[in-house]
Parts: structure tokens; C-alpha cells; sequence
């Protein structure tokens, strides 16, 4: 059965590692940071200005001055460290940052992300969306593998305006774990009970199946 | 000891004029110069190209210059919050520079420092490289970005002292530190200013150096965008 | 909570060997990381390349890597004030690339950032942008700059926590900040190692991102070069 | 007569304005700060990373982690400010200080000045003077007009290595003051005593002298 936005998270979570600084796009990427694995210390990043982010405040205790990239009022855990967007960004660009997890509209086989710009609709901006997906060395996009017309997501070439060129490594659907090879996208794991029929009707790009594909563990 | 103060908002934007380009400090509604936006309403300035990484909502922030049509050029990462802002964009009344967020940053801390470019890997590939340069640079492709010149830096601190020094809380500092001597006159706003060697020399966010005004702001409403709570 | 805390010099510097690229910071004797380069020295590690403003005395800070010739290139923008320094270099035992100070600083800060290149006014017109890029900018004319690549920095802060935060004092901070997470490993050592949580995360100069390694500094001489003093 | 050391520092002082921030290097333009005018406030910006620099300290007071550029021990006043080498060049290449004094081996009548290197000699190093020179708006040079030997260090073209181009607006000797402009060398005021003959047969470059030449007023 396909997976919910929860369970996307949740096997995005098994993909943090000890000691790891991890950046958080808005949407079921926030929801990640629910499902840290037991027994692993890892800091999230805030584009906006904070390292050690904690969770939602308590009633009360909210404060204009403490927010996320999202604009939500937020907490600060002990270690945490308040900087300036250049600071914030040099440690994007700068490859500081381990591993960040972003929503896409479309992916390529190459690699390719657009998650920003849909020509004819309202454009909000980029934000820093260009900024993480052209630095990160390891970039997990999560997404739906196909639009509410039921079409695949997963492309040969994005048809909307890019976000970044050949950047993203690994892709969580709600049907599938996919990696980005130079044979396209290699199906790593299904979700529980989705057939490798099923991914392959839903993926437009290049789809490459190994002999043996496991089914997510949570 | 050199004096910055000014004593009242006014006197802060003496000689702000219209067809300014001006840089204001804030991500989204956090840390944005509320004194500042609230006197350019009042000078009425038009046809200004505002600097800022976004637009505000309805009826706050930039919000209120857009309500008046104050704005010719949006340059921002994301101006999503806002009905009014839409409305200006889709009728062609509002020119909009979309830039990558690292790159505004980085765009008003060169103007800052007296870099006039540098290679970013941001936006490479994509729309925004268009029309820039393109360079690689130990096999990996950069984009040449050049340094804002504005007019006039806004900005918002926590605490500052007579010399313009300043100290900024939480995620209010963002863009602030990097505004402050990005622009010919930058204008510091504080919710609390004290005299000259009262903040400790070592935990200065931005020298005084950099800001050529600083007042003591009033009535902060400092609104949350997203209130988001924990449940107990 | 992230810890980056070693239990000693020799954990600290695992990993470094001969002909690598060191970032060390300090301006004079002033910041300098005391406890690494006595480990340095103890390594013996040899063919270095160190990048750092200065090269210490004779006796004192890279003048000891210098008296066991361990360096084989030395990139600062001031040398003058050591003896052996002058003796290898004349002899050609050592090759020295003075670079601008202002460049040198934000050649460590481009590298941090994440900046491939940059365009500075410094050194236009002199042998110092021989065989670099010069471009014009808005009628003025600049060199291109690239971002320093090392293996290790190595910088001394005055407190610490253990999740690698790091605050400076005085003039002690210098090229400290700006060394770290410019190379491969950054490896601080402080006066003070504090437990997380303990420094106002508003004022941490590094956040602990940008640090590997981090542990307790001992026995500091932080000597003066020139003691300079005022008539009572 | 020509001015000693002090004189020159003294003469160069008068050029400080109210609110000034001001480099000054080492040798004659460290003497400038013992000679500020009365009734203007200016603040001293020491490139290793301090605006707001004092006095030296009184004994006992001396802190290691407290110097000049010089690597001198020094005190910081109320209002000062600690920053890193980044952000303290920033100020520098951004323009922010007003007003650069130091010292020069030779100037050119085009404005070219080299301070930092004898072909043949040790070569110490440019330290902070590239990045000085090069972003100044304002720098004045505090110099000897001749050299031991008495050959003229104002010349019509360096011979020494540049330490930049085209940037010294004004230059104060023991024997003169003297401007860059389009014209060369422009004889702004003579030492008290010293005649326009003196400085003609001291000056190698281009020399401008207009119909009066008034003497230094301290």
C-alpha cells in the first residue's frame, strides 16, 4: 500500500546518521524531525538564522524572535547558535551542512529538481531552495511519485523551471525509494505491498530494477 | 567616541526620495525595521526599488508600501504571504528580481566588504544564471553574482549603543548584520539603546562603523506569521 | 546535541601527516593555537604548507615548526619578525607567498562559504595580481581571488563547548573565525571548555558546525611581542 | 626648517575631520593619534581587528589578547568594538574608513605608492597595506621627501615594487604638503622656513607650484 506523508517521513528519518546537521524544507520534510532514530544525535539547521532548533514552544512561550524558515515560532535546544543569512548560507554552500531533505514537483533521471516555479501560476520565489540543492553533496527529495491527474513526476526531463542541475541523490515516494544513478533512477526499496509494476507505471524517466528489490522497513 | 544617534524616525530618513533603492532587514515578519516601513508610508517615497528577502503580509511589513504602490522593484527570495504582492505582480505593476536566498545574503555582505562579485554554485543551470556568467571552478559550476548598491539600509536591532553598535536576538538577526554599510546611509532602529560602553566589546553583531544612524524605535508590534504551538 | 569533543592534543591532530596544507590562526603571537603546534612539532610532520597571517618568532609559534624546517611553503602577508625565517628564505629552503592580508582573510572566508572566487581591490596593478584575473567593476579595478583548500585548520578560541561553539577575546579572534570549516578538519582548542548550553547561544562567534575537533588547551603562555606601555 | 618626526605627525593630524574613522600605520602615522584636535571626536581602527582602539595600557594592565597591528599592547575605549580579519577588511575595502595614514618608501606623481618592498633586501611582507591603499578613498602618506643618500622619494615614476596605483591623495614631508593631482605634485604648504627652491630641488616628479605657497600653521 502506498505510503502516507507520515510514513514518507518516517523512512526518511532512517536515513540520518549520527553527528549528522540536517536541513529541513517545508512540507512532509518538517515532518522528519519527528522520527529521529533512538540513540543518534543529530543538530537541524534553519536557513533563516539557528543550529540546534527544537521543537514547537509551548503556549506561552512563543517569541517573535524565534522562528523557522517556515515562519513558525520555534525553540532553541542548548548548543544551539543564532547567526546572519550570510553565515547561514556559507554553511550550505560551504558543504557543512549534511544532508538536506526538500519537496519537488518534478525530478529528473539525472538528477535534476524543480520545486519552485510554475510558469502561468503565481510565482512565490525560490527562497533558498537553490542555494541547498546546488551545495549539498547529499540531498533526499521527498515527493509524490504522481499528480493528482495521475501523472508520474518522475521524468526523463523537467518540464517546469529547474530548481538545480543533477543534485539530488535520493527520492522518497510514497511508492518507492529511488537513487539517481548514471543509468537513471535505480528502485531501491518498495513501499510495503506496492508491486514493481505499480512504480513502473508511475515512473516517466528511466527506471532501472535490480533483480531483488526489498520492501521499506520502519 | 563617535555619535550616531538621531532622535526621532523622521530625522532617521532625511533624504530618502523617491526612485530610492532601499535595503530593508527582516525574514518574513522577524527582525524587520517597523519604524522605519512606518515613516516611508508616511514620506509617501514612490517608484522605490526595495531590497528585502520578502514582501511582508497585507497589511504589515512591506505590506504597507505595497498597499500604497510605493514599490516599483521587488528584489526578494520569496514573496509568498502575500495577497496585494500578487495582485501588483499579475497586473505588471510590480517589476519582481527573484534571487536566491544565499544569494541576496551574500549580495548585500559583498556590498558590505567592498567585494564587487564572487562565484556562487546557487541557481547554476536554472533561469537566474541567465544573462550572468558562467564559470567552473575545480570541476564544479559557479554563476558570477555582483554586489547590491543601494540608496539606504533599514535595519532592526535588538540593543545598540550611541556609537552604532549593534546586538540583534534570536532569528531576528537574518539579513540585518549584513545590510548595515551595504547601502550609501544605513539606519539602525533599536528596541533598546544605551550609552556607549554599555555592551561588551566582544559580543558586538555589527560595529558601529557601518551605520551612519541609529534611534531608539517605538511601539514594536513585532506580529508572528505562523504561531505554532507544542501541545502540553 | 552534536559532540565534538577530543581528550587530548594527539586525538586532535590524528590524521595529519607531512605535505598537507595547515590553516593556523593568530595575528603575531596573538590567537595563536599553542597546544597544536607544540603537537605539530612533536609529530615532526614534514613538506607543510602552512597558511597563517605570520610566522611567529624564533622561538615562539611557527618559529618552532620553522626551526625543524618542517615548513616548505609559507603563505602569509607579514614575515618580519623572525630570524630563521629570513635565513630559509634567503637560502631558498623555504618558498614564501605573501598574499594581502584583507585577501588572505577572505581567501579562509570564501573557502568556509563555500565561495570558489572573488574580485578584490587589493594588490591591482602590482606584482601581487601577476598571472591572476583583473576585471573592471563600475570603473574600478579589481583582481580575481580564489578560495585557499587545506586539509586542517587550526585555531585557538577562548571558550568552547563541547558541541564545537566557539567566543573569542579582543584581538585574539583575528583569523581564528574565518579558518574555520575552511579546511577538511577544523580542530579548536580553548582556554575554557564548557558544557553545551552554557554560552548565550546569541553570542557564539562559531557556531560549532563550522569545528571537528574540539578540546580543553593547556598550560597557555600567550606571550607579547611588544609590550608597549603608557607613563602613569 | 624641515619638520622632525613629530611635526609631521602633528601637521598630519590637522587633516582629521570630526567623526573620522582612521588607520593609521606604523612609524610617523602611529604619532598622528597623540595629536588630535581638540573638540572632534575620531576613532582609531587597528586592522588585526578592533575599532575604538586607546592609549597604551598603564603597567599591569597590558592584556596578550589586547594589540595593534603593530602587535603593540593596547586598551580599547567605551564604545569599542572585536571583529574577525574578514569583517575588519571589509570595513576597509567597503570604504568605511575615512581616512588611511601610512608611511611610503617612494610616491609618484600619478599617486602610485610602494611601501613594502626592497628588490635585493628582506621583504617582510605587505601586510594590511595593499587592501589599505587599494580601498581608500582618502589616504594620506607620511613620508621623508629624500632618502639618506638625499635622492628624492617623490618621484616621477616608482622604482621600487607597487603597493598600488593611482591612490595617494596627499602627502605630508618634513619639507611640504603636497596633493596629487592631474598636474603631478601640487605644492599645497611649505615647512616654516623651508623655501619653494628646497622643495623644487627635493621634488623628482612632477611638481605644480601654484603662485602662493602658504607656510604650515600647527
Amino acid at each position: 500500500m502506498a505510503l502516507d506523508k507520515k510514513d514518507i517521513a518516517k523512512r526518511i528519518a532512517k536515513e540520518l546518521k549520527d553527528g549528522f546537521y540536517v536541513n529541513l524544507g517545508i512540507g512532509i520534510p518538517t515532518l522528519v524531525a519527528n522520527y529521529v532514530p533512538k540513540g543518534i544525535q543529530v543538530e537541524f539547521q534553519s536557513e533563516n538564522g539557528i543550529l540546534g532548533m527544537g521543537p514547537f514552544p509551548y503556549e506561552g512561550e512563543e517569541d517573535a524572535d524565534l522562528i523557522n524558515a517556515g515562519k513558525q515560532t520555534i525553540t532553541s535546544l542548548p548548543g544551539a547558535s543564532f547567526f546572519d543569512s550570510a553565515m547561514s548560507f556559507g554553511m550550505i554552500r560551504g558543504k557543512h551542512v549534511d544532508l538536506t531533505i526538500l519537496g519537488a514537483m518534478e525530478v529528473s533521471d539525472k538528477g535534476d529538481i524543480a520545486n519552485w516555479k510554475i510558469p502561468g501560476k503565481l510565482v512565490k520565489g525560490m527562497g533558498g531552495a537553490m542555494d541547498l540543492v546546488a551545495s549539498a553533496d547529499n540531498i533526499i527529495v521527498a515527493m509524490m511519485h504522481v499528480n493528482r491527474k495521475g501523472n508520474s513526476k518522475l521524468l526523463s526531463k523537467c518540464t517546469l523551471p529547474l530548481t538545480g542541475l543533477r543534485c539530488v541523490k535520493r527520492i522518497v515516494t510514497e511508492l518507492a525509494v529511488l537513487d539517481i544513478t548514471s543509468q537513471g533512477f535505480l528502485l531501491v526499496e518498495r513501499a510495503p505491498g506496492v508491486s514493481i509494476q505499480e512504480i513502473k507505471e508511475a515512473t516517466a524517466g528511466k527506471l532501472e530494477i535490480p533483480a531483488v528489490v526489498p520492501e521499506m522497513q520502519f | 567616541m563617535i555619535n550616531k544617534t538621531v532622535h526621532s524616525v523622521k530625522e532617521a530618513l532625511e533624504g530618502v526620495s523617491s526612485g530610492m533603492t532601499l535595503m530593508l532587514g527582516g525574514f518574513g515578519l522577524c527582525g524587520i525595521p517597523e519604524n522605519a516601513i512606518s515613516e516611508l508610508v508616511r514620506l509617501g517615497s514612490s517608484d522605490l526599488t526595495c531590497i528585502s528577502n520578502n514582501a511582508g503580509v497585507d497589511d504589515f511589513g512591506l505590506g504597507l508600501l505595497l498597499q500604497q504602490k510605493q514599490i516599483k522593484t521587488m528584489i526578494a527570495s520569496y514573496v509568498g504571504e502575500n495577497a496585494e504582492f500578487e495582485q501588483q505582480m499579475l497586473s505588471g505593476e510590480l517589476e519582481v528580481i527573484l534571487t536566491p536566498q544565499g544569494t541576496l545574503a551574500e549580495k548585500c555582505r559583498a556590498a558590505q566588504a567592498g567585494i564587487p562579485a564572487f562565484f556562487t554554485p546557487a541557481g547554476f543551470g536554472t533561469e537566474v544564471a541567465t544573462g550572468k556568467e558562467n564559470r567552473s571552478f575545480h570541476g564544479k559550476n559557479y554563476v558570477m553574482e555582483e554586489a547590491y548598491q543601494a540608496d539606504f539600509a533599514f535595519v532592526k536591532a535588538w540593543k545598540g549603543d550611541v556609537t552604532g553598535n549593534l546586538i540583534f536576538k534570536g532569528t531576528a538577526r537574518n539579513f540585518n548584520p549584513l545590510m548595515c554599510g551595504a547601502a550609501k546611509v544605513t539606519v539602525a532602529e533599536v528596541e533598546e539603546l544605551v550609552p556607549a560602553g554599555e555592551l561588551d566589546p566582544n559580543q558586538i553583531h555589527v560595529p558601529g562603523i557601518l551605520v551612519n544612524r541609529i534611534f531608539q524605535g517605538q511601539d514594536y508590534e513585532k506580529r508572528i506569521e505562523q504561531r505554532t504551538l507544542r501541545n502540553i
